[in-house]
């Protein structure tokens, strides 16, 4: 097995993309929480998929539930 | 101006859907046009990506000013941009057609039905565009949740159908997820070009093997390939007329465009086929496929459910392209992704008219229905034509070049099956062509003459993109070599 | 479907609660910057506090507070102010989404101005998480009936 | 068995995966499904996370601004967590859609057992096609 131990601090996720977003968050997006500047500004468009998706899930439940006489 | 086309052909799907609740809030008739005129931009936007493609070569676009392996990163290429184009024709067209079936089929919803047609596009298009495996699967959600949806307000047992369909569905992607998940321990990365640099020096590792595995299963139920088909049959049989036209043309054409990001993006070729047996196991599980489902299309006395049927057997052309990995198998492939689209949109929507017109989709009901529609019945002739391959119509060079694929690649027994296979939509086909040209009608005995059937041909709307559809299949057979030229041959991986 | 059932002891708690949890919903949304939280989180919970409301008194009083006409406009407006703020930043002249041609409008530097732009949108996530959560739990605790009460 | 320890993680994964996916398959209770449904999300919820764990790490809040240098051994990987975010989302609107699917089945043949249902289906079967 090749995967990375429980914690591992040298593993691939952990050294290759992810250390920039740590360094430079503060300097880049002025934003301490780097969860939030990483979901809403790097990764952004994820995001705006995901208000997408819970979109499409409140419209499809009112097409599905609601009752047409 | 040219790269902000890429992330407008996305956006403006989605803001239009917005705008449509609101609109739907205070008028519903606008809701029809909003949809159309939505529609003709991403096509013409579609169009223009395309030839921004074929002159200036692959596009980039940073979403957000991040460079790629940090944000989320578009690319497209010759691929990307030939399965939008089709699938931003064949919406446009659909839904032109879409007016009085769903205004027939499901009164007084239309404006959430217009919603989430319109949030089903988005995802459609969404996925061909990005080039990042994450912002894949969340558009690939979208795209399945509408899709849900849409299936699920269709008739009889079409709730159970689509029930099924999510729990399928949401294995799939939970499979493709898992991949991404493990290709992120092996790699740390997300964008499909970082990736298939990293990855190279990793092939020997375990974890990678995984990866594909996952990859391929969650991809292989998302496009209805031939054993983790089940859900599709009931689905896009109980489905509106509407949707399963849209859903059986695009929907099955986007996963195959995934798996094919997949194999050779990602993963580079020499992976795929070399290192791993893995198109020798595609092509025997498409040859399956191919005669599986086109026995199964015999069988059936229900003409949508025998069109899902066949469906399943094109899935397994396609695949079987891609599986002999040499520059005429894979041509093939992606020539038949655009005349099946073509062809099932067709299909599917003469069963729409046929329902619409008689509430009957049995093959019995299609009975004399050439003295009814001639029209209708003329293009439904022409795309089943092209299903079984006969020569003017497109269908033929698609298949001339799986068959060659095949026979370069010296694999004589996939070359034999398509031909069996399409010995089986023959005979499929002509139990319905026999229905409706030759069969005497059900009311003959009671009446003396055949006068008591008059034309009753169906309505513009319907009409006009039938026919456009047909004439595609006449058509762009002809252009075929034009259009290899000018942006298959660039799509086809190297090392072919 | 849900029969009134009315309890004084729990209306007035739930009558108590409802603003304080409202208010942390609005912070939990605001200080996502520096703390836990976010838009997705605070929406969900400002979406309970209608949910509690729904539970406590019932439908009808809980819809003269937020109609379905005002719930589904909200559900909208997130997506559009989420996607508006991008198409902002495309017009004036940076690529979609980003925030840190903001900085034209706002007079700060671009680093505040992503900072804003990442405010602005988690208030748009915030907004649609809220009235879906709502809408959903409307429709099926209603079975959907509760549009014919109204119209 | 250092083996099993350190990648406890995965372990613990793979087995809530399989219960969610036994339950998926083999329930004919439909409600039933949709839970296994979720536990084999929660599952791959878990195997994310468990990725983006550091030794000695603490949550990705950077907690002095003023210095210029942040040493990222010191903080966990966000991704993983932003992904999951996303993933959550897009796992409770699915979930939303199957309960109002089930709602709208449940309406139809007032039972949510799949053997049920599909007797009913082919009851009412042979008496339309003649």
């Amino acid at each position: 097995m090749d995967m990375p131990d429980w914690g591992a601090t040298d593993s691939p996720p952990n050294t290759h993309v992810s250390p920039r977003y740590i360094e430079k968050s503060i300097e880049e997006t002025a934003t301490p929480n780097v969860v939030t500047s990483l979901l809403a500004d790097y990764r952004g468009y994820d995001t705006l998929g995901e208000t997408t998706v819970i979109f499409t899930a409140g419209i499809v439940c009112i097409l599905l539930l609601r009752r047409y006489r | 101006m040219a790269e902000h086309s890429l992330i407008l052909i996305i956006v403006i799907p989605l803001m239009a859907s917005c705008f449509n609740i609101l609109l739907g809030l205070f008028r519903r008739g606008f809701c029809y046009p909003l949809v159309i005129a939505t529609l003709s931009l991403c096509v013409i936007l579609s169009i223009f990506i395309m030839d921004g493609v074929i002159n200036n070569g692959v596009i980039h676009y940073r979403l957000g000013g991040w460079a790629p392996p940090w944000g989320i990163e578009y690319v497209v290429d010759h691929l990307n941009a030939f399965v939008m184009t089709i699938i931003s024709f064949i919406s446009l067209f659909v839904a032109v057609y879409s007016k009085r079936s769903v205004e027939a089929e499901l009164p007084g919803r239309t404006v959430y039905f217009y919603t989430v047609f319109l949030l089903l596009v988005t995802g459609l298009l969404g996925i061909t565009v990005t080039g990042d495996v994450f912002n894949l699967y969340v558009f690939l959600e979208i795209t399945s949740l509408a899709g849900y949806a849409l299936i699920a307000i269709g008739r009889d047992k079409a709730l159970l159908a689509s029930f099924n369909y999510l729990i399928m569905g949401t294995i799939g992607a939970c499979f493709y997820l898992l991949g991404v998940g493990y290709l992120y321990i092996a790699t740390g990365s997300l964008n499909m070009a970082d990736l298939g640099r990293l990855l190279p020096d990793l092939y020997h590792s375990k974890v990678v093997l995984v990866a594909f595995a996952f990859f391929a299963v969650g991809v292989a139920i998302k496009m209805a390939l031939f054993p983790l088909h089940v859900w599709l049959p009931d689905a896009y049989t109980y489905a509106p007329s509407t949707v399963s036209a849209l859903a059986a043309s695009t929907m099955t054409k986007v996963g195959v465009y995934v798996m094919i990001r997949i194999m050779f993006t990602v993963f580079k070729p020499n992976f795929s086929a070399e290192m791993l047996p893995v198109t020798e196991i595609l092509g025997w599980v498409a040859s399956g496929a191919m005669i599986f489902g086109c026995i199964l299309a015999i069988a059936q006395t229900d003409v949508k459910r025998m069109l899902s049927y066949i469906l399943i057997a094109e899935v397994g052309y396609i695949v079987i392209g891609v599986s002999v990995t040499n520059r005429m198998g894979f041509t093939g492939a992606l020539l038949h992704i655009l005349f099946d689209a073509f062809m099932m949109a067709c299909l599917f929507m003469v069963a729409g008219v046929v329902m619409h017109k008689t509430g009957k989709t049995s093959i019995h009901g299609f009975r004399q229905l050439h003295r009814r529609m001639p029209i209708t019945m003329a293009a439904f002739t022409i795309a089943a034509l092209s299903v079984i391959g006969v020569p003017p119509t497109a269908g033929f060079f698609s298949k001339w070049y799986l068959v060659l694929g095949a026979i370069y690649a010296r694999k004589w027994i996939f070359a034999g099956m398509l031909l069996l296979s399409s010995l089986l939509a023959v005979v499929a086909f002509f139990r319905v062509i026999e229905n409706i040209y030759f069969a005497p009608s059900c009311h003959a005995h009671d009446r003396v003459g055949q006068e008591g059937i008059v034309r009753d041909e169906a309505p513009l709307s319907m009409l006009v993109p039938l026919l456009t559809m047909a004439a595609g299949i006449l058509i762009l057979g002809f252009f075929s070599g034009k259009i290899v030229s000018a942006v298959i041959q660039f799509t086809v991986p190297e090392g072919f | 479907m849900i029969n009134r059932f009315e309890n004084i002891i729990i209306q007035t708690i739930s009558r108590l609660l409802i603003p304080p949890i409202q208010l942390y919903a609005l912070y939990v949304i605001a200080h996502g910057h520096y703390s836990p939280g976010g838009g997705f989180q605070g929406g969900c919970i400002l979406g309970a506090s209608f949910i509690l409301m729904v539970i406590a008194y019932d439908i009808k009083e809980t819809k003269r507070m937020i109609s379905e006409k005002i719930n589904t406009i909200f559900i909208v407006l997130g997506v559009i102010i989420y996607s508006g703020i991008g198409a902002v930043c495309l017009i004036l002249g940076a690529d979609y989404l980003d925030y840190g041609i903001l900085n034209k409008i706002f007079s700060v530097s671009p680093a505040k101005a992503r900072a804003l732009g990442t405010f602005g949108v988690e208030i748009g996530v915030g907004i649609t998480v809220m009235a879906v959560m709502v809408s959903i739990f409307l429709n099926l605790v209603s079975g959907g009936e509760h549009e014919e009460a109204q119209e | 068995m250092d083996f099993i320890i350190s990648k406890f993680n995965y372990w613990i994964y793979i087995v809530l995966m399989m219960i969610g996916f036994y339950a998926m398959i083999s329930k004919s209770n439909l409600v039933k499904k949709l839970v296994g449904m979720n536990i084999f999300q929660t599952a791959i919820i878990l195997f994310f996370i468990s990725i983006g764990s550091k030794k000695g790490a603490t949550i990705p809040i950077i907690q002095d601004s003023h210095v210029d240098a942040v040493n990222s051994a010191l903080y966990m990987n966000p991704l993983p967590h932003v992904l999951m975010l996303t993933a959550i989302v897009v796992m409770v609107s699915t979930f939303g859609v199957a309960v109002a699917l089930l709602i709208m089945i449940y309406r139809k043949y007032k039972t949510l057992e799949e053997d049920e249902i599909l007797q009913i289906l082919r009851n009412e079967k042979w008496p339309n096609t003649h």
